[in-house]
């Protein structure tokens, strides 16, 4: 299933950040956005992911093939890890839960509650509930945040071995994970001088005298 | 959506908190009542209908800020507005839930209440089926006035401003049936006029929560 | 050119008082509020008109 | 050309413009001569006495009360169907002016209660419904308040709109079979005006028309400021990213 954006605006605020954003995700391949703090990635993100609607442009695979996963991991600090898991798996139809749990390393903690995870097992169990989606486009945003290198390694697998089975990942991410992945940098993108989305300044542009 | 229910039964239970303090709240009301007015059991058994009633509406309110807020806080809002169930059936599941660890416990106990504070014998049925029937639309429009307020800081008091106006007419519907049962009147009109509201509501509101909660998500 | 109000004088001059404070004082709100974000609207304006002005001419020097 | 296009904020902004000074004017004539008429130059019923005079304030207060909402429903369903900036700011400007109108219709009636009915507030399911009604306008205006998001808070807001225009007339329905009431019929509409004499019939009628107009000039006024105030946040967005 191929990801396809086309000259895509996205606004923060009732401000547009980016705008003319086009890029094509072919199955099995990887892509990261890359920019400065506050040019809008996570905005992008959220966009594609169908959370906020686009300011102008389109995004062609539906949200019903994406699984998003952004900085807060949606855990229950009062359930188990498996609990957590096989929540979203019995939200989404599968039964991947043993599947993830050996993936992202979390075999052991099992039948721990999220609420005594480090940090980073946190972030893992996070991770591993995009397993258990079975959706084929992933959409990360910073998903490498509190984990050491040998996670970022583990995570960096997951992501070779859901792209080898024809996954497709959208990442904004700083860090190198280790996959092979084209890079896309926002900063052309940047809405200019901080415009506002075109039909507001239709609207609201004027002499008011 | 049964695995939301499951969920969202076992957060509460494990909580702790949330479960019980309800209860105790609309245990306080039945007992505050009696030392603010005296002990006049005449008086008493005449404004217990409309007591339990009250006790029970702002019990319900009490946990609603936390129904949706929690999910917002921790993400999984976001991550349920793109999983594959429809989110209105996701906020009715929510607010079935909501009823079930609040409404449901609320109904059981108020007899006992009732007790209290001197409820006429003729009365304890229709108070029992009243909340039961009635209960129901507090936690459907309360999950309505939480959607609306969801990422608003300080959006408590904001919550119960917006929702206490749109109780009116569960309030007078389910309180009436109560006064007429415990006077041996007949109780088929309000009855039948709270049991529609809550039809109505639990048909029709999740649209408008489900629609609020994407608004407050984009 | 009073009008005898007889025993109903408070409550008369009561609803007149209150009815037509309230108005009074809706309208001068709104007024006083119009006024406001209208100096200000000017202010941050001339500011932006300034800011633009400023920028072109940067650009036909550099 | 079609009526939407004053849904333009520079085309509504020509047009107010141009309109509000007459309709304010024709709204403080129709009040002044209307508040004066039934002041001094009509007589006292034979029944309610002096009192019959806060008539002119209170029908004509309650029925803007309600049509202000009504208002403010259209409005709300003209934003959320064609997202037109003016409908949702003019929804927000209408909502203090009729939580003003409700007001008045309260403490009018509270004060005509006082001597008619002895006491100065009953449970009386006209008040009953026009205290709850306050009760939703506040709601809409905190709401307003509390979300920072202009476009965010003008869909909260219509849709809040929305559904408590069906809880308010359920909550009408509800009072009225709470209580039957003492207050008197509808003593004003408009193929029923037998019940009242002409000579009460034609100063109300005068006000009536002048609270209508004072509504549309209080609203074409705050709806100016409001999309000023829309304008300037634009502004100073755009001027903090520089």
């Amino acid at each position: 299933m191929e990801l396809r954006v086309d000259q895509l605006a996205v606004a923060r605020g009732g401000v547009t950040v980016l705008e003319g954003v086009s890029f094509a995700l072919p199955a099995g391949r990887g892509l990261v956005l890359r920019g400065p703090n506050g040019i809008g990635k996570t905005t992008l993100l959220r966009t594609v992911a169908g959370l906020q609607p686009a300011a102008a442009g389109a995004v062609s695979a539906g949200a019903e093939a994406i699984a998003y996963a952004a900085h807060a991991d949606g855990l229950k600090a009062t359930l188990t890890v498996t609990e957590n898991l096989a929540f979203w798996a019995a939200v989404y139809g599968t039964a991947a839960v043993e599947y993830a749990l050996a993936q992202m390393n979390l075999l052991d903690l099992r039948d721990r509650q999220a609420a005594n995870l480090s940090a980073g097992q946190k972030r893992r169990l996070g991770l591993a509930r995009l397993l258990v989606t079975g959706r084929p486009i992933w959409v990360l945003d910073e998903p490498t945040v509190s984990l050491d290198t040998a996670s970022v390694a583990l995570f960096g697998d997951v992501v070779r071995g859901h792209m080898s089975r024809g996954g497709s990942v959208l990442i904004a991410t700083h860090i190198d994970l280790g996959i092979e992945a084209e890079v896309l940098e926002l900063g052309p993108y940047r809405a200019r001088d901080g415009s506002q989305s075109s039909a507001f300044d239709a609207a609201f542009g004027g002499d008011f005298a | 959506m049964i695995a939301l229910l499951v969920r969202d039964m076992r957060l509460a239970m494990r909580a702790g908190g949330g479960f019980g303090l309800g209860l105790a709240f609309f245990l306080l009301v039945a007992v505050l009542v009696p030392l603010g007015v005296g002990p006049n059991s005449a008086l008493l058994a005449k404004i217990a209908p409309g007591i339990l009633w009250v006790g029970a509406l702002l019990a319900c309110l009490l946990s609603l800020d936390r129904l949706f807020a929690l999910d917002f806080e921790d993400g999984s809002l976001d991550l349920l507005v793109t999983a594959p169930i429809p989110l209105e059936g996701a906020v009715a599941i929510k607010a079935l839930a909501h009823w079930l660890v609040t409404g449901l416990p609320l109904t059981l106990i108020a007899p006992v209440l009732g007790v209290l504070l001197n409820l006429p014998e003729a009365g304890y049925f229709w108070l029992v089926v009243s909340l039961a029937l009635g209960t129901p639309a507090l936690s459907v429009i309360g999950a309505f006035g939480a959607a609306l307020t969801v990422g608003l800081k300080r959006g408590g008091l904001l919550l119960s401003l917006l929702v206490l106006p749109l109780y009116v007419p569960t309030l007078i519907f389910g309180a009436e049936v109560v006064k007429r049962g415990a006077d041996g009147m007949a109780t088929a009109t309000p009855l039948a006029l709270l049991a529609a509201i809550t039809a109505g509501v639990a048909a029709l509101l999740p649209f408008a929560s489900a629609a609020a909660i994407r608004i407050n998500l984009r | 050119m009073m009008p005898e109000l007889g025993k109903y004088a408070g409550a008369v001059l009561g609803s007149y008082a209150a009815s037509l404070g309230l108005i009074v004082a809706l309208v001068a709100w709104s007024l006083w509020r119009s006024a406001k974000v209208r100096r200000t609207l000017a202010e941050v304006e001339a500011r932006a008109a300034k800011a633009a002005a400023l920028k072109a001419k940067a650009k036909k020097h550099g | 050309m079609s009526l939407w296009e004053y849904a333009n904020p520079q085309k509504f902004m020509q047009l107010s413009r141009w309109v509000l000074p007459f309709v304010a004017a024709a709204s403080v004539l129709c009040l002044v001569i209307g508040l004066a008429w039934g002041f001094f130059w009509t007589p006292d019923d034979y029944k309610q006495g002096s009192t019959v005079k806060i008539f002119y304030l209170h029908v004509p207060a309650a029925m803007m009360a309600i049509n202000a909402w009504v208002m403010m429903l259209v409005t709300s369903l003209v934003w959320l169907i064609r997202r037109h900036h003016v409908s949702a700011l003019a929804a927000k400007a209408a909502a203090p002016v009729g939580l003003t109108f409700t007001l008045i219709a309260l403490a009018t009636g509270a004060l005509w209660g006082q001597p008619m009915w002895g006491t100065w507030w009953a449970w009386d399911p006209r008040l009953t419904s026009f205290l709850i009604l306050a009760l939703f306008y506040l709601g809409y205006i905190a709401l307003w308040q509390a979300v920072d998001d202009p476009d965010t808070a003008a869909d909260l807001t219509s849709v809040l709109c929305i559904v408590g225009s069906v809880f308010a007339l359920l909550s009408r329905y509800a009072v009225n079979f709470w209580n039957q009431g003492l207050h008197q019929g509808a003593s004003l509409s408009l193929d029923k005006k037998e019940n009242v004499a002409d000579v009460f019939w034609y100063p109300a009628l005068v006000c009536i028309a002048g609270f209508v107009l004072l509504f549309i000039s209080l609203v074409l006024l705050r709806t100016r400021t409001e999309i000023r105030s829309r304008r300037l946040g634009a502004l100073l967005a755009r001027e903090r990213m520089g």
